[in-house]
């Protein structure tokens, strides 16, 4: 660097020096994390304000915001109980105005605070598209490294039970081609509070998507604070025939799916990614050079989505293992039906999934 | 493009109509007892899950909807957000197009697609039901805009028929007040005097949050629209006949004028915000109070009063009401559901070859109102 | 369809009912439409402005707004003169209000009429996302085939010179994940005036992406009006090395790149896709079937970008006649730079796709 | 949560405060004509392609921030739109760290990568340069949000230092205020407290659209942030001393209230909209008639006739400004460009693997401010 000024100097840290006060969390392997058996059973909605609870009493720098996050006690109830410990100032109930309070708390975390922003729905974050993809993910580049922007960007995502059109957006297939930012789609309440944890340490700005219709999963989650890091993928279930990649709740579907087809033989290897940004492609390749076949299952639309996304990086990382064409299951290209029927078939359900994997199989074998 | 400086109405002015005819106030006790007796029914079968998603009942606000939509021309344009039922009946739907669509039936105004917040009745000029808190006021300036197009520019309506002066009515609740489209739409129909009224819901709460806790100076709502020049009005929205009384003449001046209108209605809702709410954020005595204010109640005590109703009239027209109801509700209930092959139709007016990687579109039915 | 209750029937035309007075064109062979050479020399901006003026004139429904079309002429000059032609009734200047006129002229489409709404950048349609997302796609759907919205959105799209990160937006990775709308993006002249005139008659959404950086090229334009189907790509160059993919502004940096990789004897097939919803995956498996080849170049981001899509329906269509993995290039994954060396090797530019053009020949021959 | 009734502020008010010292007065010209100088050579050296991008000069408006800012304490935040060198110069932004950004080069405020539209100053509370319209009005919300929550929660500053009663100024155009972001800041910030004054620095075009042709009620700004509650300002902007009179306790007012403010500016740029602007949209004589108002002739003039200024000083001030923008000017000429390898720094604070299908981010060189 002969041409750098001689009053300018390079970064040395790890962390980039816009963001103070940081403090990453050591990792642990994954067989050194806590475990994900036991009988303290909650919910996923419990998961996530343990996460959320337990960095605010670390850090006084940490608050939440959203509709109906405190009086209310939550919408769908993730901050029950968080107003009376943390008070009015830290758990702050605000007007419908999507953009203003998004808004609002890019500007606090350009100031060193830790926001957590609720989405009620991240279908109403449509109307605060400006600030969070404008702002929050651009904020450190075109302030050239002056101001960083720490916050937690959450809420529910993809279709919930039948509100049809405009609530049941799965913004992943539209926000992750932005980069700057990171983002987070946990499956189960174990990993939801470990990636939230994560997620509100991290000194990036944070997409955690979440599912109106997870919320009430209940699993054992250890009530020690734990820290899932980004970027890697859990294998949730072994098997050789084909990969089944996939990310937050269609997860689920995946699992059901490899139940069903374990009946007839057919043993998938089942993904969860956990994070799409970082995406864990080094875990995927590994699984395709031992099935060489896979399904890669995504709640979005498919046009541009992950899916394909997955696709592009399998074709550019592990082409020459694959024996057959690399499959994707989506949600169907329309806008969600409210009809109970039709959106159970809108969605990649587990039924979808076996056919795909079926015909996969039936394709090459 | 000289805008009217900012004027206050108020529901004692000057410009005032005549009290309205009986037989008008007997369709009103109708309208009304029907949304009612609708939105029992409605809470009844979301109990039993027969309704999906979201559903977010009118009892309490029916003078809201049965007034001012008495107050315009059938065929001026109505938008609203997703507590829209109300507005559905009181602007001609049938109680069992709306019912089926909650059902999810083929037979719904929306073919089942579109559900409780997606009520839309083209037959009726009803262009929704809209979910996202906001949202349809840009949407009813257009529709303002249009009407406007036609009129002066065109000369005649898109479909060769005569073009009318015309008034759109746009709703939207006190939380909707504090999103950026409803300003944008404000400033824009005031710059460009396109006449649609919007219609506040005042209800005093946004899902949990009273109205003094999500929006500044709450006390003096239409000063927000007076601020953009536009002549604005605050009414009572329980007392349906002053409510006429008011908004009538107002509509009129709108039409005339073609000026845009802010309306702060000032109403209640009896339910929770949506059928899962424990409404823990308001006492039991505030809900009373208003119940002892009811707008159905009071119109039909004054009419018994006046003598142009009597009490065996009142049941009767009651108990019509809730066979009519009870029938839309079997019909809902007999109606199919749609075929899976409905799940890619109405995706594109126009369906191309290639436009998704995995989808190849069609038509399906016709929507069962058309 | 047994079960339609009596008083329902299905619709028979090819156009939905919803929207009314429909007049789709009759679509020429590329080989009847009028020459592309010629001496009728005009600009990007005028080919743009020729096509709306002759819908404006053919029929009162179609108007034009936007920020400063009207008595400014235009930002970029596109509009210039309409005004005159068409007065202030149908060549309307709005305030700074993205949300709310996009919303309001979605509202006149559902009413019947043909808005032009110009976004002076598709960098500013973020804080309209949500009618433009959330309404216009879904409005046929949700209001079960009542109401359409035959509309189109049109404005500069992708990096202009060094307007940085906030103004330099490709919306296409982000948008074209949403079923309802379609997209098209010219990259030159003739194909800017026959396509929009199409997206003006279609009674769909049409988000029409133009580039600052091309409004001022030129080219020979005829004089009467002309259409282009969308779905129909164009063979802008033949080779049979290999396939280039891509559409609106890079094709003239892979036609670059072409002849530049011409004088070492790689002959390059450039498809300009014109469209890409609908995607004409037809003709680019046509030519991958010839070349075994392909590299697709998008000026937006990669991570779920069209170039993924693209990506995937190969694999989907043309995987067995693929030689070597297909290979993408897109702008580089961080937020715009302003500083002019920097914007330039962000951009996919001649000299990246050529040194991927010719990795793709060396990996394989 | 209780809001102080709405109280139309003006700069007689009886709050006002006494005249500035002599001093005060010498550093805003100087503050002022540097503004001036900058501009002139910026549009310079723009026509020269020294300067890409969008660029929009401050040329006429110079009181505004000189003023405004000249009220406040040194670590108040501020905020701006993308016509913000006067901001950053009035901030305390070297003019070299300035000019640099726009000639895009490392030493810049943003070492090249932001360009025109933002400045960036951290070390002088300055927290950019927005280039979408409106979007820096939440965002000053926060900066104003954040001040007050380090001061009432965590009693100290995030560093760990004495949390202060701080104002923040957030600046926006005329255009600006037809945004819905807007509105919803001002709602939010006077529902909360929130200490931000938006000063809307009214030139009276956005773009090349006059006030009248875009925002409602535009003879009457203050109404708008009255309607919310806000005690409301107008000022006028080419007068440096009345504009801080009134300004001053205004702050003051704002700060120790903890609540937001509102002032409609009122201002005029001499240069087109940016520097592509053919200007059609306006008289020769309208800008003249402005010019003859000017603001740094005025203050100078005042300065003279009390006798604390002299011709020869003047000329001299002025001398000594035009050589440190002209250093300023050579030493961006001299800087280097940033390495291609900057490409991919600054966009991750914390880099992991994987982040991208393409790139591996890195750290690059420290900012040249920090
Ligand atoms: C943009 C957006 N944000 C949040 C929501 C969720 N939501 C639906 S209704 C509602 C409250 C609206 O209250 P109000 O406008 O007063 O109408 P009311 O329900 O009282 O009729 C909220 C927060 C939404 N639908 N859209
Ligand atoms: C959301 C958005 N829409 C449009 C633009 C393009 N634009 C940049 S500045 C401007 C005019 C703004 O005028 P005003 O707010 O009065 O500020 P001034 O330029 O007069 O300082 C426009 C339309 C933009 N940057 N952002
Ligand atoms: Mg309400
Ligand atoms: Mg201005």
């Amino acid at each position: 660097m002969t041409t750098l000024p001689d009053t300018m100097s390079m970064i040395e840290s790890d962390i980039h020096p816009a963001v103070e006060g940081v403090e990453i969390p050591d990792f642990l392997s994954e067989s050194d994390l806590p475990s994900r058996e036991g009988d303290r059973i909650i919910q996923f909605r419990e998961a996530l304000r343990e996460a959320m609870a337990e960095e605010m009493r670390r850090d006084e720098r940490v608050f939440l915001l959203g509709e109906e996050v405190a009086q209310y006690n939550g919408a769908y109830k993730v901050s029950q109980g968080m107003l009376d410990e943390f008070g009015p100032e830290r758990i702050i109930d605000t007007p419908i105005s999507e953009n203003g309070f998004a808004g609002m708390a890019i500007g606090a975390a350009m100031c060193g605070l830790r926001p957590i922003v609720e989405f009620m729905s991240w279908s109403f974050s449509l109307v605060a598209a400006d600030p969070i993809l404008n702002n929050a993910p651009k904020m450190l580049y075109m302030s050239g490294g002056q101001f960083g922007c720490p916050i937690v960007f959450r809420g529910n995502d993809g279709a919930g039970g039948q509100l049809g059109s405009t609530h049941s957006w799965c913004v992943e297939g539209l926000f992750s081609n932005v980069p700057g930012l990171k983002m987070a789609i946990p499956s189960n309440p174990y990993d939801a509070k470990g990636l939230l944890a994560t997620a509100i340490r991290d000194p990036d700005p944070v997409f955690f998507l979440e599912s109106e219709r997870m919320l009430g999963d209940k699993a054992h989650v250890p009530e020690e604070h734990y820290f899932i890091p980004f970027g890697r993928a859990r294998l949730a279930r072994e098997g050789d025939a084909v990969t089944l990649v996939s990310f937050g709740r269609p997860v689920n579907f995946c699992l059901d799916a490899a139940e069903v087809l374990a009946n007839d033989g057919i043993e998938c290897d089942v993904l969860d990614m956990r994070t799409i940004r970082p995406l864990d492609i080094d875990s995927i390749v590994d699984s395709i050079k031992k099935t060489n076949k896979i399904v890669v299952v995504d709640q979005c639309w498919p046009f541009g989505s992950v899916a394909s996304e997955v696709i592009a990086q399998i074709c550019e990382h592990g082409f020459d293992w694959l024996d057959a064409p690399p499959v994707r299951v989506n949600t169907i290209d329309v806008p969600t039906p409210y009809a109970k029927d039709l959106e159970y078939a809108y969605l990649p359900n587990p039924e979808r999934i076996a056919t795909a994997v079926r015909e996969l199989v039936g394709a090459t074998v | 493009m000289t805008q009217a400086p900012a004027q206050k109405h108020s529901s004692t002015d000057s410009t005032m109509t005549s009290e309205p005819s009986t037989e008008l106030k007997l369709k009103w006790l109708r309208d009304m007892q029907l949304i009612r007796e609708f939105e029992n029914r409605t809470a009844q079968a979301y109990q039993q899950a027969k309704i999906g998603g979201f559903c977010h009942v009118y009892t309490g606000q029916e003078a809201c909807a049965v007034g001012t939509i008495g107050s315009i021309n059938d065929d001026d344009p109505v938008v609203t957000a997703y507590r829209d039922h109300g507005h559905a009946l009181a602007r001609g739907m049938t109680p069992e197009a709306c019912m089926a669509e909650m059902y999810g039936k083929i037979t719904g105004c929306a073919k089942g697609k579109g559900g409780s917040m997606h009520m839309f009745d083209r037959p009726n000029w009803l262009f929704g039901g809209h979910g996202i808190v906001g949202a349809q006021t840009p949407l009813g300036a257009g529709l303002a805009f249009a009407a406007k197009y036609e009129h002066d520019v065109m000369k005649k309506r898109v479909d060769g028929s005569e073009a009318k002066k015309k008034v759109t009515l746009c709703y939207l609740g006190d939380g909707a007040i504090d999103q950026g489209a409803f300003h944008e739409a404000l400033n824009y129909v005031s710059v460009h005097n396109i006449p649609v009224i919007y219609i506040i819901e005042n209800n005093g709460y946004s899902m949990g949050t009273a109205i003094n806790r999500h929006t500044a100076n709450s006390g003096n709502l239409i000063s927000r629209g007076e601020s953009y020049g536009i002549d604005s009005l605050e009414i009572d929205g329980l007392d349906i006949v002053e409510l006429y009384k008011g908004f009538k003449p107002y509509v009129e001046s709108c039409r005339e004028n073609s000026r845009p209108g802010f309306v702060d209605l000032k109403t209640y809702r009896y339910q929770g915000h949506s059928m899962s709410d424990p409404q823990k954020y308001r006492t039991k005595d505030e809900v009373d109070e208003y119940k002892a204010k009811d707008s159905i109640a009071r119109l039909a005590s004054q009419l018994m009063e006046s003598g142009d109703l009597s009490e065996d009239d009142w049941k009767s027209m009651q108990k019509a009401i809730r066979d009519e109801v009870m029938s839309a509700m079997q019909a809902a209930e007999d109606a199919p559901t749609p075929e899976l092959s409905e799940l890619i139709t109405d995706v594109y007016a126009n369906p191309e070859k290639n436009l998704s990687p995995q989808t190849t579109y069609t038509h399906g039915a016709r929507n069962p109102l058309l």
